[in-house]
This record gives structure tokens, sequence and C-alpha cells, in this order.
């Protein structure tokens, strides 16, 4: 429960919803070329910004180029840009926080600085809370709170229902069937490193799957494409079958590094399958082109193969050329499916929470913006819902 | 014989060696898989010193205008923890090291993924249904709709699948199927892309040089 | 508690990296950490090449099976990292080259070789065994048909129902993975910040 | 007659891949010619949004791809350098990935020289730096600190191209041409929705289906899809331009098509032999 307080700073920010502006300094022209030129503190920024906006007066004779001068505490007015002699907006960058800034824009006429316009002021400033995220922030505290509450509503033996996946029924079935035909289970984590979050699940399940190899006691192969994956693995698997009171089955080298190259791996891989031959092919985790390159090798090999992925892309490769096929979120529903440890069913269960909130939010959305049409005030709560759902 | 025609011959060899493979596993595959897995690691550890650890490490560790910046001490001694791995006594403190890489990523994935892949897509979702006008649109969107809703139905895991919630998830799967026929479908063509590429390398390229010109 | 301190360093590491994200005035701290990152993450590739080499040194010592072609592997790693060390990676020196003719040629072919199973993977694959299988057969028939000329030859409404396909039907199933995949990795990334997950340290718990 | 069928039902696999290399070594071998016609869609957003820029605009191109998507995107970059360098929009080119830059090079100075269109004035090699999307966040705040100096190690600080431009934000455009990750989905979260610039791109086919969403939420302005969305960016950028250089797209059009009947004829004879197989047994029952 403790976990939750992280929440409340997250809360107090969203409390401070107040406008931060830097004010606003505006000019008009008055006879000037230059209509209006304003200055104004760059928005949610980490300060050090200020947005400048010019129009050209209509009906004047426009200068060859302008410049844009800024005076700052050095008590100088310093070229900074040269402008197209046209309406626009710049943000000068790098400057100093809380200090104030002066800026005018001189007209070029044939090469000589003319008479420039009124100049403006305007202090950088950092901001502490990104406006245009407030939406997505209480959309993720709740998120957040939801999945924690499940967690511990799990851990303190909730019962939580988990539906069949049938990739997931077959990895025994998978791993029994190599160790009767005495050939190897390979296991590819994707191909890429670990801060990705497939990988991450994938290390979760490689766990469980090192669990069973080593119960039945067949060859475990994991050719990996990055080496911390490489160096993750090994520790997983050896605590995998010392888990299992088997810590002599362990074979450190058939955990391996291949090469960091996408294709490189792909002509590795196909290599040690056409030639170890194993029995089962696990593919779970971030795929891109290499996937049916992978999976139609291992089909060809004999193998039983379940692959899993997040990536759109890739899924209908492995639904071709796989026996089962993990789609989306059911890889990250894999861990919970295989250990059925409480924690993990909670965290799914808010996952689903999470998810009717979405289709609520949905469904709202459209019936309104659809009744909208016939009837204006319906289209408030249609817009609502798509201003918390966009993100700057 | 130029250097790039010697190029163009190693490149064509080394194609045709990998095409081998179709037919089944031979020595000319075994060879070229070898080589190409040694030499493209040897690639990647090159490009990674001079892409990455020289100029976003050691060139702000030691800046080239003088002085020293000790806070990129820090992830040098994390690199060095990484690297611990092969000492087995030290191999502990590779933990630390492993812990910044998945924090990073993991703070990294949060915010982006909702961004991009929740939140604007349930904006996107947001439409009038009548939008675009006649009844086709009607439908269309109807389809649309019901799809992103019923396939996210799919994936509850913790309701049973059946009555209603059964219905919804089933439909949910239909327009995932047909998502993903049309998804390879539409990917045949880049498939068959890089095939004519490397077939208008050999034809083209490779040869010409034996005096041969189609 | 051997894990205390890295279960901490997740935590501070993701917390900053939520927080730059909200506020604006942290965005200093975040991008400092991301190049640590990064730093760490790329310099963890010689654990990579150490195994590379144990492994193929040892295939060669005890002359396991296809030892004959471990010399290669090592030739080719030996090779690229000494032009790449002594000449530079600039273009049109020796490391370029060899990576220009040899490897970039043999990942295109390793990529081209998609071709084939692909056409392999749907001849086996699209078979109407039943109605959901039909609907899918259908769908990447139409698709293909609609992406090369010959389809609006036959019927030249097929253009519009391929790109019908991929607006609608297409982008509804995408946008359900992406949204469902989006919350998984939203809550596994919680967890690991959280140290509720743990076990990639190596030992549940 | 029916166990013939059967058999095809499960023809061995290399009998596909030799009649799927003779499907697209024939055609290029004959040079053989099929008249492609345009999409409405995204290839033509792209153009119009293009086409809508005034002249003097900057435009961020980034070479996010290898050679070994090169057969698709290549066409594409040189398509759209000719659109820009026509039109006197400025190019400001990158690449996220580390092969592109000499890709994109390529390109930018084979247009640039044939319309007689100057470096540093006009446009500008940046070259690569590692990083993906952290990288686009640093150059959402300075570009000058990312890319102290170009692709051919000169001070950008002079250079006319980069006057007034030191953030993404002060550029009108991002086109990234875009073989994965990084690539344009990274752009549109990094760069598209957080500076609010608008991005468009292409992309290897494989890779469109997943950004079409983006499309559709308008984080994407337009996209060019593959051969198919090279050949027809190519044919676009061909009207009204005297003498065009020839279109590398359009040759490879005619062995795709050809491709897509032999794999399409594939599924229809796998079904064949399906349905017969069971019809016999379930006759048989």
């Amino acid at each position: 429960m403790r976990k939750m307080l992280f929440v409340l700073p997250l809360l107090v920010f969203t409390a401070v919803m107040f406008a931060q502006s830097g004010g606003l300094a505006s000019v008009d022209g008055g006879g000037c070329f230059i209509q209006s030129l304003t200055a104004e503190d760059a928005p949610n920024d980490a300060g050090g910004g200020i947005d400048l906006t010019w129009t050209v007066a209509a009906g004047t004779a426009l200068p060859d180029s302008m410049i844009l001068e800024r005076f700052d505490h050095d008590g100088i007015w310093s070229p900074i840009s040269t402008l197209a002699p046209a309406s626009g907006r710049k943000t000068d960058v790098g400057l100093d926080n809380d200090q104030e800034y002066s800026y005018r824009i001189v007209p070029f006429y044939n090469g000589a600085g003319e008479e420039p316009c009124e100049a403006v002021t305007a202090v950088p400033q950092k901001q502490w809370i990104h406006t245009g995220r407030i939406g997505m922030l209480v959309t993720l505290t709740l998120i957040s709170l939801v999945i924690f509450y499940y967690i511990e509503h799990g851990k303190r033996g909730g019962k939580i229902y988990i539906r069949r996946i049938a990739g997931l029924t077959a990895v025994e079935d998978a791993v029994g069937r190599a160790t009767e035909m005495g050939r190897p289970v390979m296991y590819i984590p994707g191909i890429m490193d670990m801060d990705d979050i497939q990988t991450i699940a994938s290390m979760v399940i490689l766990g469980r799957v090192a669990m069973k190899t080593a119960e039945y006691g067949s060859p475990l192969l994991v050719p990996t494409c990055r080496s911390v994956v490489m160096s993750v693995a090994q520790e997983i698997v050896k605590e995998s079958y010392l888990q299992v009171g088997r810590p002599d089955a362990y074979q450190r080298e058939s955990i391996n590094y291949i090469t960091d190259d996408q294709f490189g791996y792909a002509a590795g891989v196909d290599g040690i399958m056409v030639r170890q031959r194993p029995a089962a092919i696990f593919m779970l985790g971030t795929f891109y082109a290499e996937s049916l390159i992978l999976a139609e090798t291992g089909r060809s090999v004999g193998a039983i193969q379940i692959a899993g992925t997040a990536m759109p892309s890739q899924i209908p490769f492995f639904i071709a050329a796989c026996d089962y096929t993990l789609i989306g979120e059911e890889l990250f529903a894999a861990s919970a499916y295989l250990s059925r440890e409480p924690k993990l069913l909670g965290s799914l269960r808010g996952q689903d929470i999470a998810k009717l909130f979405f289709m609520i939010v949905i469904v709202l959305g459209v019936l309104t913006a659809t009744v909208g049409e016939a009837w204006e005030p319906a289209t408030k709560v249609a817009d609502f819902l798509k201003t918390i759902t966009r993100v700057e | 014989m130029s250097w790039e025609v010697i190029g163009i011959w190693l490149g064509a060899l080394l194609s045709l060696c990998l095409y081998s493979f179709l037919y089944k596993d031979n020595p000319f595959y075994k060879f070229a898989e070898h080589l190409f897995v040694g030499m493209s690691a040897g690639y990647w550890v090159i490009y990674t010193i001079m892409n990455v650890l020289i100029p976003n490490w050691w060139q702000k560790l030691v800046p080239m205008e003088g002085g020293f910046q000790p806070i990129w001490l820090v992830p040098g001694v994390l690199s060095l923890f990484m690297l611990f791995r092969l000492i087995p006594k030290l191999a502990g403190l590779s933990r630390l090291s492993l812990a910044l890489i998945v924090g990073t990523g993991a703070g990294i994935s949060i915010t982006a993924m909702l961004q991009t892949r929740a939140l604007a897509q349930v904006n996107g979702t947001i439409i009038a249904l009548g939008q675009g006008g006649g009844w086709f649109n009607w439908v269309s969107n109807i389809i649309m709709v019901t799809g992103v809703v019923c396939g996210l139905v799919y994936f509850f895991f913790s309701k049973p699948h059946k009555g209603v919630v059964g219905g919804a998830a089933n439909i949910g799967i239909t327009i995932l199927m047909v998502a993903f026929g049309a998804s390879f479908g539409y990917t045949v063509m880049a498939r068959i892309s890089l095939l004519i590429g490397q077939t208008q390398f050999l034809l083209f390229e490779w040869l010409p040089t034996m005096g041969i010109h189609l | 508690m051997r894990l205390a301190i890295p279960l901490m360093i997740t935590f501070v590491a993701g917390m900053i990296m939520i927080l730059q994200f909200f506020v604006p005035a942290t965005q200093p701290m975040g991008d400092s950490l991301q190049e640590w990152y990064m730093i760490v993450a790329s310099a963890a590739i010689f654990l990579g090449a150490v195994n590379l080499i144990q492994v193929h040194t040892h295939k060669i010592r005890f002359k396991l099976k296809n030892w004959k072609y471990s010399p290669v592997t090592l030739i080719g790693f030996a090779v690229m990292i000494i032009t790449g060390l002594v000449f530079g990676i600039e273009a049109d020196l020796p490391f370029d080259y060899l990576f220009q003719q040899m490897v970039a040629p043999m990942a295109a072919t390793m990529f081209s070789l998609l071709a084939f199973f692909v056409a392999s993977a749907a001849f086996r694959a699209f078979r109407a065994s039943n109605w959901r299988a039909t609907l899918l057969l259908i769908s990447a028939f139409v698709v293909m048909l609609g992406r090369v000329p010959i389809g609006s030859m036959i019927w030249n409404k097929i253009p519009l129902i391929s790109e019908w396909i991929m607006q609608y039907p297409n982008m509804a199933g995408q946008r359900a993975v992406m949204i469902g995949a989006a919350m998984g990795m939203v809550a596994t990334s919680l967890r690991m910040i959280f140290g509720v997950e743990r076990s990639y340290l190596g030992g549940a718990d | 007659m029916s166990t013939f069928i059967e058999k095809l039902g499960n023809l061995d696999r290399r009998v596909i891949f030799v009649l799927m290399a003779l499907a697209v070594i024939i055609p290029l071998a004959l040079r053989m010619n099929l008249p492609i016609p345009i999409d409405q869609g995204p290839s033509m957003d792209l153009y119009n949004m293009i086409d809508a820029l005034p002249e003097g605009s900057r435009v961020l191109l980034s070479f996010d791809y290898d050679p070994s998507t090169m057969p698709e995107l290549q066409p594409m970059a040189i398509a759209l350098v000719q659109q820009l360098m026509t039109k006197d929009i400025k190019i400001v080119s990158m690449a996220l990935w580390p092969m592109g830059v000499s890709l994109g090079n390529e390109a930018l100075i084979a247009v640039s020289d044939s319309l007689g269109r100057e470096e540093y004035v006009d446009w500008v090699n940046l070259g690569y730096k590692t990083g993906g999307g952290v990288l686009i966040v640093r150059l959402g705040s300075d570009i000058k600190s990312v890319f102290p100096v170009d692709y051919d190690g000169n001070s950008i600080d002079d250079m006319p191209v980069m006057q007034g431009v030191n953030k993404l934000g002060d550029l009108d455009m991002i086109i990234s041409l875009s073989a994965g990750e990084p690539g344009i989905e990274t752009w549109v979260m990094m760069a598209g929705d957080r500076y609010n610039l608008p991005v468009g791109g292409g992309c290897t086919a494989v890779s469109a289906p997943q950004l079409y969403p983006f499309l559709a939420t308008g984080q994407l302005i337009g996209l060019l899809g593959g051969l198919k969305g090279a050949g027809d960016y190519e044919t676009m950028v061909r009207v009204g331009v005297e003498n065009p250089p020839p279109g590398i797209a359009i040759a490879g059009m005619a062995a795709q098509s050809v491709a897509h009947l032999v794999i399409m004829l594939f599924i229809i004879i796998g079904n064949i032999a399906y349905l017969s197989e069971k019809k016999r047994k379930g006759g048989a029952k």
C-alpha cells in the first residue's frame, strides 16, 4: 500500500494547474513597418527560451532584410539573427532564467540599417508543469493507482481469474516433446536490448521456460543479439535451474551472444536451427523483419513454434509460420499466466480496468460526438474527452 | 582489376553463398554465415567505440578544449561495472549498471507508450459516426469503432470470454485477423522489393564485370 | 538486501524519466540521465565480444562439430576490429570498404530471403480452413492485388477496396493491439520501477 | 486426379523458391514496363503538403535507413529532394541511421548538381549521431550543441542555410525516410507531438500499416509506402518536368506485379488442393 503514496506528489502537480505565464509584452508598431512585435516566455520548457512573434504591416515598403537584436544584462544591443522580411515567429534559446531581455527588429534597406521599431521585453522562466500534458498525467496517475491497487489485492490473496491463452498452455507440451525426441529447446528473446520492455517481459518468461527444461532435462539454447540480454539470460536461467534443484544441468555456453547486427543474427540463428534441429522454438520479444526468416527456418526443421510480440507489423508473419502466437498484450500476460503469481495476476486485472477505462472513453466520446451533430451541447462531452486524451 | 570490381565480386559471391541456404544447409552457407557473424560483430564493436564511447563519453570527460569533467566518471564507472560480469567475484556489481539501463528504459517507455500508442489512438478513435456523410461512411466508421472496442475486449484477461464479453471478444479477434491479413498482404510488396534490389545488383552490376550486358 | 541498491537505482532512474516528461524544469536532468544510460548500454558490447571469442576458441580447441568454420568468424571479427582501429571509420578507407562490399550485401541478401519466405508462408498458411481463416486469406489477397498495377487492371475498384481495408478494419485492429500492448508495457514498466518485478536482476526476490 | 491436386497442396517449398526467383529475374532482365496509375491518398497528401510550402521554407530531411532497404527508400529520397530543390525549399538533412548519411548525400549531391543548387546555401548534410529519440529531444532544444559541424566537418555557424535555425521548432516540416526504429515513429513521438511540427515521410511497405493510425490522427501528414509509394512519387514529381531522369522505382514495378501474381497463384493452388482433399475425405465418411 505504501507504494501508492508515490501518487501523492503527482496529484499535487495536477493541483498546481495554475497558469505560469511569464507575462506577455507586446507593442504596436505605430507607423513602423513592423505592425506588432511580441515577446513572451516560451511555454513548457526548462527555461532559457523566449518566443517572439511579429507581423509586418501591409502597405508599407518592405525592407530587404531585418535583423533581430537582443539587449541583455551586458548592456549592449547585439544582433542574434537575420530574418526574412515577412511575418514570422522565432524562439530565442540559451538565455539565463529570470533575467530581463529586450528585443527589437532593425530593418535594412539597400544594406543600410534604419531606425528600429520599438523594443519589447520578456523574462525567460522554467515551468514546473507541462500544461499540454496534464490530461496524460491524470490518466497515468489513475492507471498506476488501479494497477497497484490490484497488485496489493492479489498479494492479500484476492481471487483473480485468468482466461486461457492457447500459446501458453502449449509451453509444457512443447518442452515435453523436445525431451521425448532428444532434441534441444531454443529460446529467442528478440533483437532489442534490456531497456526494451518486451525484452524484459521475455526474460521473465525465459525464467519459466528454463524451469521446465530443467525439470525435463532437455538442453536450452538461447542465442542473443545483445550483450546485456545475454548476461541477464545467463543469470535468469542459472537461477531457474537452481530453483528446480538441477544446477548441475545448467550450461552457460549454450546461452551466447551472436552479433548486434539484425541480419547477421538471423543468419547465425538460422545456422544453429538447421544444425541443432531444436524440437521447440520460442520467439518472444521485440522482432522486426527477421521474424519470418527465423520462423520459416524453424518451421522447416519441424519444430513446434511459439511466438509472441507486441510489434503490430510482425504479428501476421508469426501467425502464418508458427503454431501458436501471443498477440500484443498476451506477451505481457505470459509471466502471470505461467507463474500464477498473485501480484502478477493482480497487475493483469489492473490492466484490464485501464482498458475498460479507455473503452468507456471511446464509446462515450463517439456517442456524444455523433449525437452532437444533431444536438450541440453533447459535443462538449466529446470535446472534453478529446482534450484529456490529447498530449502535446 | 580495380577495388570497385573486387568489391562487386565479394558482394556477389557472398550473396550467392547465402542464397544457397534456400536449397539446404551447405558449406558455402556455413562459410558466409560465419564470416557475416564475425564481421558484423566486429563492425558493431568499432562502431560503438567510434560513434558513442569516444564522442559521447571520452570527449566529455576530457574535453578537447582542456579540463577534466569528473561527473562523467560516473557513467564510466557504471560501464566498467557492467564489464565486471566477466569476473565472477565482482559480477554482482553489474546489477547497478543493469538497474540504470532498465530503470531509464522503463521510465521512457511509460510516457512514450502511453502517449503515442494509447492516448493518441484513443483520441483518434473518438469520431462522429456520421463523419464524412453518407451511409457508407456510417458503416465504415461503425466498423472502425466497434473493431477497436471489441479488439480491446479480446485482450481482457481477467473476465471469462463468455456471454456478451465472449461475443465481443469474438468480433474482436475477427477484426484482428482481417487486420493481420491486410498487413501481411501489404508487406509482400516490400519483401519482393528487397529481392528486386539484390537481383538488380547481380544482373546489372555483377554480370557486366564478366562482359555480360542484359 | 543485495538487491536494495539496484532497485533504488531503477526507481530513481525511472522516476526521473517520468518526471522530466511532465515537469519541463527537470528536462536537463533527464537529458543527462539518458546520455549516461546510452554510454553504459553501449559499453556492454564488449561482454558480447568476449563471449564470441570464447565460444569459438572453445569450439576450435575441443574440435566440436563444425569447428572448422570458427576461424572464419574469428578472422572476420579481428579484421574488422583491426582495420577500424588502424584506419578509422571514415568513408573510402578499408574499414568502410569491408563494410560496404561485404557486410552490407550480406545483410541485404538475408533481408531479401524474405521474398521467398513470404511466398512459402502464404502458400502454406493461407488455407480456407474456417471462416476466420478465410477472412484473413481474403483480406490478404485483396490488399496484395491492390498494391500492384495489375489489381486495377483486373477491376478498377480493387485499389479502393484495398485502401478501405487498410483504413478501417486494419486500422481498428492495429489500434486495439497498440492500446492493449501499451497497457502491458505501462504495467510492466511500473512493476520494474517499483521493484515488484525483479527477476531480471537475477534471482527471484 | 484429386491425388495430383492434393500433392500440389504439399508442394516442396523449393519449387516456390525457384518460381519466385524467375518471377523477379525475367521481368528485370527483359526490362518489362507496366504503366503506374497514381493512387489518391497518403502519397498525394505528402506531395501536396510540400507543394504548399512557400519558397525559402526550411525542411528537415532525415535519412533513417541503410543499404538493405535502399531499393524502396532511395528512389523516394531522390524524388523528394528533386521536389524540394525544384521548389527552392532549403534542406537541412541528417540521419538517425549511420549508413543513411552517405546514402542521403548521394541523393542530395546528384540532384543538387543537376539543378545547380549550392551546398551550405540551399542544403546541408549534418551527418549522423547516435541516440534516436534522445537525440531528437536534444535537437528540440539546441541543434548546434548536437551538430556543431556538418558531415564534412565544417562549422554550421557560418552556413547561410542554417541561419535562424537553432532548434527543431525553427523548421517548417520534418520528413523522415525510415526503415524502422529509430525512424518516422520516433520523429512523430519526439518531435511532431512535442513541438507541433508537421511530420511526413516514406517507409518500407512493411512498416506502413503500423503507421496508418498516425495518418488518421494527423500525427503524420503524408506517407510513401514502399516501392509503390516511391513509384507514385516519382510519377508525380516528373509531371511537368522536362527531360526527367529515369525513374528507378518504375522499373521494378513490373517485377513486382509478376511476383505478386505468382504468390497469388500459389495461394489459389493451395486452396484448391485443400478443398478437394476436404471434399474427398468428407465423401469417404
